[in-house]
């Protein structure tokens, strides 16, 4: 089964980084009409099928090793 | 020669590799702010290390579309001597004057120490005849890890455009890569920092023969051309 | 006379009445609530109330040790001597002291504690940002930092977790802005666990001449704010639960500051360009914990002078930030400058360069108070002299700990002697303690070299030197620094750990060959309300200022951070001392290395 | 319109930051049959709806600026 976890900043947490890109942006004369938000995306396969049980471990590694919860909100898409 | 070491936002290194042309090696040296519309008649150009706009998205993503650039490729390709040292080199890759990428290092922590680098016979001043077979000079960086595909790899190598190569790897580079050269031998990127390694007080004095290596090359070429 | 009330603010949850449970919830005493009644000559409002209790939180007002740092010496005896102190601690955000010729150097340490707890990255790499700002708003250009680290054991993976990402939050910030990270000490202890500490030190370089101040002054003059925008940071890490300000969740508002050192990076040299022209910057103040407060109010007060602001010109980040978010926010990167009339578009410029936006928020006024405007309409009104001057100087009760009778009784002939083969055992198990061993998984993610002038770095020295390059070629100049602090000692016998505490700092410097010049120091501790933890306090601070006199070392600035106890845990004291010396010569530049092999090793002292 | 932009580094390009996201979930017991990859997104609204034109600039800040050609591919989506 493939995982794919996405971990964006919250949205109250500064985003240097996508600041920075939208001026970059600017600069090649496209003109974002919001805030840039950077995230990560974690991709990797998992043997098993989507059970509570599984679901459960993936919460433990995204909250706190793929995603700062005091930083960063996560979902993520089974596939 | 008339040198321009180039501010990106975020440059950190731009005053010590001023401070190395200029008070060390004595060369006719000028700060260029990368809003400036050209190189105002520079006849060496160099990207200083540093963390240009933070780093952010890739190191030298953001700095390669800065206003300067276009000068700088324009220069570079009409033969013009670059050096880009650890940011700046990272900046050359993104602009396509150098070759492959520089990605985290294999232990994802910023490394910084004194590596000993062993000397390629690259060309003319750069080769062991001129530098000795093994130098040390700092490295400072947390992304350094050089990266390139197989046939860049061979293309590299059968060119002789590897400059120098990492004693004891401390980041995973490919082939132990430290710094490399463009084919035509006037653009010239390595992670190591010359300009950290010349004067008495510092851990080595390694870094004068580079930058010295770096001058001598230059001219030479310009006096051929 | 009354101070005229403000009128009700455009938010109506800010008119809530000031009941005692307010006052609580701000960390605010009923006697202390009463001052503040007889300051502003009526009630305040929310948002005064919420200004009043940062300015007198400890960190701002120092309201349990001030009385106790006055027994530090703030300047040399020695009427004559060189290297007197030309900004003294207290005066400024950081303390000068000249070096010769013209040359001075300003240092300060400051902590981030409680901030690193939380969140260790972020905690970490703002304490640094932090520290830099308080040194380039005097005019220095910053030359070096050092940290002081506190973790507990390293068996604990919350522990590793921590001092992972503390030293990654240190290497991260201060490699960014350019300025190499020297040195510093680190220590593992079951009492730290849950609760590090992370003291941060820079140290920065100008002319007599350059010294800038954090005073307003010119009535007229123009109130700057530059650098990053304002948004919800740091609210709540305060003593206010935010619920209460607007229906948005807790969750929605973080009480981590971020840091963002590419912006601090612009910041600093923008400020250095601009303090670089003649006569263009009146005034200058970074804002730290109390941010737009604590610069508005204490430049005002240095300056004896009123200050006006209105809130709808500062850049915000968020929307619908009401007047009490906007004040007590704690975002990172920003800094308040009081500028010369008729120069703002030279001021302007010079941020334009960098790419930063330089906002015009207000003035200098007549009078004397702090004045806040949101909608054109007075939100805050307050003595801009009473609330930096004003606070309450507690004198809290100390208590000798009966422990310290029971310790101090032992008998160190209690314990046997080494036998011959135990000291076989004994030195690798010592040496793999990792307070003792080696620390270089930490110093070499800092770089150590760049501004190249690092001489001696962490792990070469028992102080780090640097040059500092100081006009000409011929005119260099050469400086060790050390950080130094054990704790245990403090514990066992806090007057006398404390004295150790300098006393090793001086032997550190000595043995590289320079000659003690100030030091600043963080006084990490319990609580003070605790009378218990406040004799440990003051006994600590006893030691350090008597070995300071004996030594004719002034201390020219520090930080003091309370509270860093955790359920039932406490730390042990821990008065970090960092001490600057200077070189007299280059020659006596030496290192604690083993040179070739074959050198006599000579033992001093018994 | 938002524009999330995915870049992922290619899969012939060592991954560091994935390697290390992997060998840590191991040591919470998540085992990931397959290499972990590390990606951003970038995510932003741009005023205009989805015409070629539109999308030739967003290929132009995709190509160079939001990822680099020698180590990464990207995708986009348009909402
Ligand atoms: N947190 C730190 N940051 C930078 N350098 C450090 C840090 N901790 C320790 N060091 C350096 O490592 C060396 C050894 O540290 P330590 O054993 O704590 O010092 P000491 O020699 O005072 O006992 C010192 O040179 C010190 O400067």
């Amino acid at each position: 089964m493939k995982v794919t976890v996405f971990v964006t900043p919250k949205k109250t947490v500064l985003d240097p980084q996508g600041a920075a890109v939208g001026h970059a942006m600017e600069h090649l004369n496209v003109k974002p009409s919001s805030d840039v938000r950077v995230g990560k995306t974690i991709e990797f396969e998992l043997e098993g099928s989507d059970t509570p049980e599984l679901r459960a471990q993936l919460e433990k590694i995204c909250d706190g090793l793929l995603s700062n919860p005091v930083i960063e909100d996560y979902r993520y898409e089974l596939a | 020669m008339k040198i321009a070491v180039i501010q990106f936002p975020g440059s950190n290194c731009d005053r010590d590799a001023y401070h190395a042309f200029f008070g060390v090696f004595n060369q006719p040296t000028r700060l260029f702010w990368h809003k400036r519309p050209s190189l105002a008649g520079a006849e060496c150009v160099v990207l200083p290390g540093g963390f240009s706009y933070g780093d952010y998205l890739r190191c030298g993503a953001i700095a390669r579309f800065s206003p300067i650039m276009n000068s700088i490729i324009e220069f570079a390709n009409n033969g013009g001597p670059v050096l880009g040292i650890c940011n700046g080199f990272q900046i050359l890759c993104e602009a396509g004057l150098l070759p492959g990428a520089l990605v985290r290092n294999e232990g994802m922590e910023f490394v910084c120490e004194s590596a000993k680098l062993n000397v390629e016979d690259s060309m003319d001043y750069f080769n062991q005849g001129s530098l000795g077979e093994t130098i040390d000079i700092p490295i400072a960086h947390g992304e350094g890890n050089y990266r390139i595909d197989d046939d860049g790899l061979a293309d590299l190598e059968a060119n002789n455009q590897v400059l120098f190569r990492y004693a004891n790897n401390p980041n995973g580079s490919i082939s132990n890569i430290a710094g490399i050269r463009n084919k035509e031998g006037n653009v010239f990127g390595m992670m190591p920092h010359p300009e950290r390694a010349v004067e008495e007080i510092h851990p080595s004095r390694d870094g004068i023969g580079v930058i010295k290596a770096f001058l001598k090359s230059q001219m030479a070429r310009q006096q051929k051309a | 006379m009354p101070t005229e009330a403000p009128a009700p603010n455009p938010d109506p949850t800010l008119n809530a009445p000031i009941t005692p449970e307010l006052v609580d919830k701000h960390g605010l005493t009923p006697d202390e609530y009463e001052r503040i009644k007889k300051i502003l000559g009526r009630e305040p409002n929310l948002t005064e109330l919420g200004i009043f209790s940062v300015m007198w939180s400890e960190h701002c007002s120092y309201k349990n040790s001030k009385k106790l740092l006055k027994q530090f010496p703030t300047q040399k005896f020695d009427e004559d001597s060189r290297n007197k102190v030309l900004v003294k601690a207290g005066e400024e955000n950081a303390g000068v002291v000249d070096i010769g010729d013209g040359w001075a150097i300003c240092f300060k340490i400051e902590s981030h504690n409680h901030p690193s707890a939380v969140e260790p990255f972020e905690g970490a790499a703002t304490g640094v940002g932090g520290i830099l700002r308080d040194i380039f708003t005097m005019g220095a250009r910053p030359a070096l930092f050092t940290n002081s680290l506190r973790f507990g054991e390293l068996t604990s993976a919350d522990s590793r977790r921590i001092m992972r990402g503390v030293v990654h939050g240190i290497s991260h910030y201060g490699n960014c802005v350019g300025i190499p990270n020297i040195g510093g000490d680190t220590y593992f202890d079951t009492c730290y666990e849950g609760n590090p500490l992370v003291n941060a030190l820079c140290l920065g370089v100008l002319k007599h001449d350059q010294i800038k101040r954090g005073a307003a002054s010119g009535v007229g003059n123009p109130v700057y704010y530059v650098g990053a925008a304002t948004g919800r940071d740091g609210l709540g890490g305060a003593s206010f639960a935010s619920k209460e300000l607007s229906e948005e969740s807790a969750a929605d508002r973080p009480a981590v500051q971020k840091g963002d050192p590419f912006m601090g990076k612009l910041l600093m040299e923008a400020c250095l360009e601009m303090m670089g022209v003649d006569g263009l910057v009146v005034g200058i103040q970074d804002m730290g914990a109390a941010g737009l407060t604590c610069s508005t109010c204490e430049t005002a007060a240095r300056g004896d002078v009123g200050v006006e602001i209105e809130l709808d010109l500062v850049p915000q980040r968020e929307t619908g930030m009401n007047s009490y978010e906007i004040m007590l926010s704690e975002s990172q990167e920003r800094m308040l400058v009081i500028a010369k009339k008729g120069r703002e578009e030279e001021l302007e410029k010079i941020f334009e360069k960098w790419d930063l936006h330089a906002a015009k928020v207000g003035l200098v006024t007549e009078g004397k108070d702090m004045v806040v405007k949101q909608h054109g309409q007075v939100v805050v009104r307050i003595p801009a002299m009473d609330l930096t001057e004003e606070a309450p100087l507690n004198d809290p009760i100390a208590t000798r700990p009966a422990y310290l009778d029971e310790i101090q009784a032992w008998d160190i002939e209690t314990l046997p002697d080494l036998t011959d083969d135990g000291i076989y055992d004994a030195l690798p198990q010592l040496l793999a303690d990792p307070s003792i061993a080696n620390k270089r998984w930490i110093h070499r993610q800092y770089d150590q070299m760049v501004m190249t002038n690092t001489v001696k770095h962490a792990g070469e020295s028992d102080a780090a030197v640097v040059r500092l390059r100081c006009g000409g070629p011929d005119q260099d100049k050469y400086i060790a620094i050390t950080n130094d602090c054990n704790s245990r000692y403090c514990w066992g016998d806090p007057y006398e750990g404390g004295k150790i505490a300098v006393a090793e700092a001086i032997r550190n410097l000595a043995c590289t060959g320079a000659r003690p010049l100030a030091m600043t120091n963080n006084l990490n501790f319990g609580n003070p309300n605790k009378p218990e933890s406040f004799y440990m306090l003051k006994e600590c601070v006893r030691g350090l200022a008597e070995t300071c006199e004996f030594f004719d070392v002034p201390v020219v600035g520090g930080n003091v951070s309370l509270y860093n106890e955790k359920q039932d845990t406490k730390i042990d004291p821990t008065p970090v001392v960092s001490v600057v010396g200077i070189i007299d010569s280059r020659q006596y530049i030496t290192s604690s290395t083993i040179k070739k092999g074959n050198e006599a090793l000579i033992l001093l002292g018994d």
